[in-house]
């Protein structure tokens, strides 16, 4: 058995000491660039403070809070149902894996059961958000190479079809507000399961085209190939998760270790990486996405009829006993947890979000140091962040 | 070799560039203003208040029992209640809202308020091209603005309207039995009982004054 | 994994002198917590990173929460002899609560796929004893956790390396996610209050009539 | 036909007759000069709206399609509303950045500012000047340093790209201006080397004679284009690569790279000074297009004899169209390299590649006697080769991996 | 399309005058070119908007500039919050004239859901001065290409001259605005008053 070894302790940032300290700060050797929090790269609202030297990273501090919307706060002020809509609107990509993460939180406070009905949508729309995120990402990765957004398009052509989906099933395109305490809101409408499969069954095809758009392409490989490595030890330290905790070749996937709603039921593989380089964790994106349409596939060959939602489960006046509960999933992005503290009043006395993106960010630093700015960029590109998520 | 990456993505490329000519899935595009995508059943956008019958004030599902305002999450709704009462689809008398206004431009658009209701009121439009460049005027809904017939309820979402219809039916099914049970009983009795619940006991209100009071 | 109880022996018996305690919880959940003391905490977390049984190698979530002060009301029922009859009242007791902010670990363990072990560090008061020892030495993953708790509760995390706000600026005196914050009042237009709201804009509403 | 394909010099020749004597050679100056300051803008004017529409396509959508004529209801109340298939759009943006302010940054070196669109501009137009778009269609014929004048004068562009970045005052600026600088010196090397072939095969520096030199006839149809050679052929990717970096086109649009430094060196210009280097940008593409036609592609001549009847310049033209094609498609498809990555590329792999070229060019002419078939094979041997030698330290580096499942 | 009083005031003011002006509006309101500026989750839908779907290149405004200087339209796509409203008012006094500013989704335009944060800002419009407001949560990207077309309509109809003349060519009317100061417990000011004129409702 091997020890871990203590973990690296972050750098501690003071102000760089400019080689001329009248001059202007051109006239150093070292340049302070402030990337964000306005800029085509940082995926919205994030801003990275980068001290380069030329065009080496010597420095990169994040800076956070200018989407902080204070989530948390207003949950704490709003009936338990109240803060399902809210919760859309954290990782806006993936609404409904953060209803059901919120929903399972709620359910583990409460005591409610899902019936098997409702669990199976739960799986078909997360695992159709997990489609539409992973490509989109990788879109957005190429985008920050430079890729003038042929990747991009072709993935939200896509990712259009799955939004559809969901806008004829939840009513909304982004933010559904599907799940409910203890099952699903509405149950599916006529011919929706066919759909799901139609573009289930294309999907392959797409990835087939989209990966030979990209995957071999020289520029791309240059690009990520030992490219903002992370090394096992420090991503388990720094609490990574997600594919890109796998793309360092962990095998931590809490759809396997909590076996959470009814996913032991499905065969499905967790690809691993080997190097966790931006390459890598590319790829993983790209391997599960085709393992997810596996799970999709044999999902929706035996959605049981049935309730959708636990009878129990009341909508107004929901009050869970005192006590506390975390609850957690493999969303997209990470691990998506829900810390809740019920005082018995029908508003959570203390409501948290454990967000797989923020956390992801920790080790930024340390995966972009000695690289040049182009492949800070390109290593936060493939973090895969959403500022709703990070700021919450 | 070097350079055959390079080479395919140009292949997939000149595929999609020649297939936007040449094939329908090639060109997704929904050309907006002169052609639109069929809004799926479910699609919501911002709420409104169902009234049956012809006349708005008169025909409002509403009885200002204030849970939507209470429910709603980003607190966008306010309800005045009436001082007086009007009967409601069964004929037993309501409050009705003085004032219902909807703050468009704080709803996320996050039904709520359609699922905690119990009156069939209030339900979710579809209309979004409500891009306005007053803010104040435009965006703060009024009971007269968002009172739309149940025909409109019917050919936005056929589905849900016919469940809201069936279930609001079974209601007055059932009230009406009651009543004719109530009468036949009171008939048997022989025993004149003041109608305190029944419609015609009721002094039916005047016109409800102007929809849009100004504020 | 063991049980809380096994792990609270064993912890005990690695750091002498640790005072541990658990926190039952009567939520379905059952996820019950241990509260540690702050002055062996780190030994405590290191102890169970390493242990070769335990191994809780990933820090997940690390949060704060702010128990202001106040009475804790407690019913018991008693059998009493009121008027010469026995009856059973219930007695309420009411006992003064000082305040004190709160640190909440969730440990998992991704070598041995077990957890959670949910871990409580608790402050004096919530004016000014509000340290607690750090723990990003120990799992890196809560550097910005605990700045955000820094930032947002005002808890002040010993031995962490770079204590700033995270969220806010740094020029923002206030801990806004403390049950007694108040935020500032800018509540000019608003045509749907409620409650507080409500008494806000009324507030703005009168200011306005004045000029 | 043959005045159809001269008519343009004939119109010239007549209008300039008319003068006395002594006008005539400056009005014959003023006249091409102001075909190539009319032309070539309309030209990049065009070929914004078909490069948004291209890439449009590329992407399943089909980009600018509205905007077509103006509606002036004063003048023209009966005028329907017109889109002509979004070609107005060029027309739109350009009123648009005309009237649209000027900023100048207070930090800013004015003069130096305010200079830089214009030192991009001109030399970029001066280089059209050796240009033939037609036959005996050349402003300026030089026959001793065509193109040494064309490299000289395009050189300046770097001059500008500094000086727009360094009078900016804005960090993003400067870094995209010291990219710029770097790859544009990079670069400017394989071009003028992988031209060097021709020069050394044509042996000439005059545009016009290169031209002429590739009027052959092979098979009895084809002309004989330096593009049809083993030398010509690896000289003219190996030219086109370079073109591309020295236009700063998708892959190496590195010094205005938008995800990493907004704008590059001219994150700070706006209204009209930004559309002057956005025309400076396009029109170099035009003119680097034009030289790689002319050194390669057989300039003004028709590919197939049985095609000479049409006329030499629409050829140029048509040619030219195909090349900005190639760099719209490029642009849609590839992602940008990285700087050092650049680098190497420049001068690890284009310099060798094109040192190996000339090699080849004259083993090529060396060879005349030989079997035709003989002396190509043994060209495309050459630089197959060594291709794959210079190649192979990229693929040992990177390349695509497998992956494992978890147990 | 254009009203009667102001087809008046064209016609006082002369053909050659009027041609001009109309092409000026026609040249700007067809060339709108948006800062590539997103805030939150409307920003997604903002994206939408310029993917092949729906395709915001039909108008001509797929040129997302990436530098405020060479942008017209900020399209304020999400929650604006009192650590990111600096910026915003930076980014827009850092754009040329003339310029616009559209609000998108609720929270841009009052806050919205998030209204009641104590970091978020009830409304753009309390710092900039706004021309298109589109509510919904988030807006569908049509409901952006609707406002799109509102604000061409905006442009297309405004006269150059008179009362009513766009601010950029009000010589009096201010083209940047006060960017706020980090407070210790708000942001300083929190609005500026010269803009920010909400009507009064009693409740």
């Amino acid at each position: 058995m091997s020890v871990a070894t203590e973990s690296p302790a972050p750098r501690n940032y003071e102000v760089v000491p400019k080689t001329s300290p009248e001059g202007s700060e051109l006239d150093g050797e070292l340049l302070e660039v402030a990337m964000g929090p306005q800029h085509p790269s940082t995926h919205g609202v994030f801003r990275m403070d980068v001290v380069l030297d030329g065009e080496t990273v010597v420095k990169l501090k994040p800076v956070f809070g200018y989407l902080h919307r204070n989530h948390e706060k207003i949950a704490e002020n709003t009936s338990y149902l109240g803060s399902m809509p809210y919760t859309d609107r954290l990782d806006y990509f993936c609404s409904l894996t953060n209803n059901w993460a919120y929903a399972l939180a709620v359910e583990k406070l409460a005591g409610l059961q899902v019936p098997e009905r409702a669990e199976f949508i739960r799986v078909i729309t997360a695992e159709l958000t997990r489609l539409q995120n992973h490509t989109s990402v990788c879109g957005f990765l190429l985008q920050d190479m430079g890729a003038l957004g042929t990747p991009l398009m072709y993935a939200f052509r896509e990712r259009e079809k799955i939004l559809d989906l969901f806008e004829s099933l939840t009513g909304a395109r982004m933010m559904c507000n599907y799940m409910r305490f203890g099952g699903c809101r509405c149950d599916l409408p006529p011919g929706w399961l066919d759909r799901v499969r139609k573009i289930v069954g294309d999907f392959p095809q797409f990835l087939d085209s989209y990966e030979a758009l990209l995957n071999t392409n020289e520029i791309l490989l240059a690009r990520t190939q030992g490219v903002g490595r992370l090394p096992r030890e420090l991503a388990i330290s720094a609490g990574v998760t997600g594919p890109m905790l796998r793309a360092c070749g962990v095998d931590y996937d809490i759809r396997k270790v909590d076996h959470y709603g009814i996913y032991d039921r499905f065969e499905f593989r967790i690809p691993l990486g080997e190097q966790g380089d931006v390459y890598d964790r590319y790829m993983i994106r790209l391997l599960e996405i085709r393992e997810s349409l596996k799970i999709l596939q044999q999902a929706l060959k035996e959605v049981p009829g049935g309730p959708i939602i636990d009878p129990k489960a009341k909508l107004r006046s929901f009050r869970p006993k005192v006590g506390e509960a975390y609850g957690r999933i493999e969303g997209p992005k990470g691990e998506l947890g829900f810390y809740l503290i019920s005082d018995g009043s029908p508003n959570p006395y203390r409501y948290r979000v454990r967000p797989p993106s923020l956390i992801n960010l920790t080790i930024l630093e340390d995966m972009c140091l000695g690289q040049s700015v182009a492949d800070a960029v390109v290593t936060l590109g493939s973090v895969d962040i959403v500022l709703g998520e990070v700021d919450r | 070799m070097l350079g055959s990456g390079i080479l395919k993505g140009l292949a997939e490329t000149a595929k999609n560039f020649v297939g936007s000519y040449i094939d329908e899935s090639g060109l997704t595009t929904i050309e907006y203003p002169d052609e639109r995508q069929t809004l799926a059943e479910n699609t919501r956008q911002f709420p409104f208040l169902v009234f049956d019958g012809d006349d708005a004030m008169k025909g409002l599902r509403c009885v200002s029992c204030q849970i939507c305002e209470k429910e709603c999450p980003p607190q966008c709704i306010f309800i005045v209640k009436s001082k007086d009462k009007k009967p409601d689809h069964v004929g037993k008398p309501q409050f009705y809202p003085a004032t219902f206004d909807i703050d468009l431009s704080v709803c996320m658009s996050c039904q709520i308020c359609v699922e905690v209701c119990p009156f069939e009121a209030i339900k979710m439009d579809t209309e979004f091209e409500l891009s306005t460049s007053d803010r104040f005027g435009q965006l703060l809904l009024h009971k007269g603005q968002l009172a739309k017939p149940n025909s409109h309820f019917q050919e936005i979402h056929p589905t849900d309207a016919a469940v809201s219809d069936a279930a609001l039916a079974a209601d007055k099914a059932k009230a009406e039995a009651k009543a004719a049970a109530d009468a036949k009983a009171k008939a048997e009795a022989g025993i004149p009982r003041p109608l305190a619940s029944s419609p015609e006991a009721v002094t039916i209100p005047p016109a409800l004054g102007p929809p849009n009071l100004p504020m | 994994m063991e049980s809380l109880e096994q792990i609270k022996i064993r912890l005990e018996a690695a750091v002498p002198g640790a005072k541990l305690e658990i926190l039952p919880n009567e939520s379905p959940s059952g996820q019950h917590s241990l509260l540690l003391d702050n002055a062996h905490a780190v030994a405590l977390a290191r102890f169970l990173r390493d242990d070769a049984q335990l191994r809780f190698d990933y820090c997940s979530n690390m949060t704060g929460v702010d128990w202001p002060d106040t009475e804790i009301t407690s019913k018991v029922k008693v059998k009493k002899v009121i008027d010469g009859v026995e009856k059973e009242v219930d007695e309420v007791t009411k006992t003064a609560r000082p305040g004190f902010l709160e640190g909440v670990y969730h440990l998992y363990s991704m070598a041995m796929k077990h957890g959670p072990l949910i871990l409580r560090l608790r402050t004096g008061n919530r004016k000014d004893q509000v340290q607690l020892p750090s723990f990003t030495p120990v799992w890196r993953s809560c550097e910005f956790q605990e700045r955000e708790v820094y930032d947002l509760f005002g808890v002040v995390f010993d031995g962490h390396p770079d204590l700033r706000r995270i969220l806010m600026w740094d020029e923002f005196r206030d801990h806004p996610m403390r049950k007694d914050y108040s935020e500032p009042d800018d509540y000019e237009y608003e045509p749907t209050p409620h409650d507080d709201v409500l008494e806000k804009s009324k507030r703005h509403q009168a200011a306005k009539g004045t000029l | 036909m043959e005045q159809i394909d001269q008519i343009f010099v004939h119109l010239k020749h007549g209008v300039v007759a008319f003068l006395p004597e002594g006008l005539q050679p400056l009005v014959s100056i003023l006249i091409s000069v102001t075909a190539i300051v009319l032309v070539f803008p309309l030209l990049f004017a065009l070929t914004t709206v078909l490069e948004r529409k291209g890439l449009g396509r590329i992407q399943n959508r089909p980009g600018p399609n509205r905007v077509g004529l103006p509606r002036l209801p004063t003048l023209f109340p009966w005028l329907p509303k017109l889109r002509l298939a979004g070609f107005g759009q060029f027309a739109a943006d350009g009123i648009k950045s005309l009237t649209k302010e000027d900023i100048v940054p207070r930090e800013a070196d004015r003069v130096v500012h305010f200079l830089a669109p214009f030192v991009l501009l001109v030399p970029v137009l001066l280089a059209f000047s050796v240009l033939p778009v037609g036959r005996n269609m050349a402003a300026l014929d030089l026959r001793e340093t065509g193109l040494l004048f064309f490299f000289a004068a395009g050189a300046a562009t770097e001059l500008s790209v500094f000086m727009a970045g360094w009078s900016s005052h804005n960090k993003y600026s400067l870094l995209g201006a010291m990219r710029a600088i770097a790859q544009m010196i990079s670069y400017e090397i394989p071009l003028i080397l992988s031209s060097l072939t021709v020069v050394m095969m044509a042996g000439s520096l005059s545009l016009v004679t290169i031209v002429e030199r590739q009027s052959g006839v092979n098979f009895g149809f084809l002309h004989g284009w330096h593009v049809f050679t083993p030398w010509g052929f690896a000289g003219f990717w190996l030219f086109l690569i370079a073109a591309c970096a020295e236009a700063n086109r998708t892959p190496f649009d590195l010094p205005e790279a938008e995800s990493e430094l907004v704008a590059g060196y001219f994150t700070e210009y706006s209204g009209f000074k930004f559309a002057l280097f956005f025309l400076g940008e396009y029109l170099g593409l035009f003119a680097i297009s034009g030289l790689g036609i002319t050194l390669f592609l057989g300039g003004w001549l028709s590919p197939f004899t049985f095609l000479n009847w049409m006329p030499s310049w629409f050829w140029f033209f048509f040619k030219l169209f195909l090349m900005i094609a190639f760099f719209i498609w490029l642009r849609g498809t590839l992602p940008r390299l990285r700087l050092d990555q650049l680098m190497n590329f420049a001068w690890k792999f284009l310099l060798p590649m094109t040192l190996i070229n000339l090699v080849v060019a004259a083993l090529w002419h060396f060879t005349n006697s030989w079997n035709p078939a003989l002396r190509w094979l043994l060209g495309a041997i050459l630089l197959t080769f060594s291709y794959w030698i210079l190649g192979r330290g990229f693929e040992a580096k990177f390349r695509p991996r497998t992956y494992r499942y978890a147990s | 399309m254009i009203e009667e009083g102001l087809k008046n005031e064209l016609a006082k003011q002369g053909v050659v005058l009027t041609t001009l002006q109309e092409l000026y509006n026609w040249g700007r309101g067809n060339s709108v070119w948006p800062l590539s500026f997103g805030l939150a989750c409307c920003a997604i839908e903002m994206m939408a908007a310029s993917m092949a779907k729906w395709d915001i290149a039909r108008f001509g405004s797929e040129v997302f500039r990436p530098s405020p200087r060479q942008a017209d339209l900020m399209i304020v796509a999400g929650t604006v919050t009192k650590k990111m409203a600096p910026q915003v008012v930076r980014l827009y006094n850092q754009m040329p004239e003339p310029k616009y500013v559209i609000a998108m989704g609720a929270c841009a335009i009052s806050g919205g859901p998030f209204k009641q944060g104590y970091n978020v800002l009830k409304g753009i419009d309390r710092l900039l001065p706004v021309d298109i407001h589109i509510p919904g949560c988030p807006p569908r990207p049509e409901a952006l290409l609707h406002a799109l077309i509102t604000l061409q309509k905006k442009i297309e109809i405004e006269a150059l001259t008179g009362p009513n003349r766009p601010r950029h060519l009000d010589a009096d009317a201010p083209s940047e605005f006060p960017v706020p100061q980090f407070g210790e417990h708000d942001i300083v000011p929190a609005m500026n008053p010269l803009l920010w004129k909400p009507t009064q409702v009693v409740r």
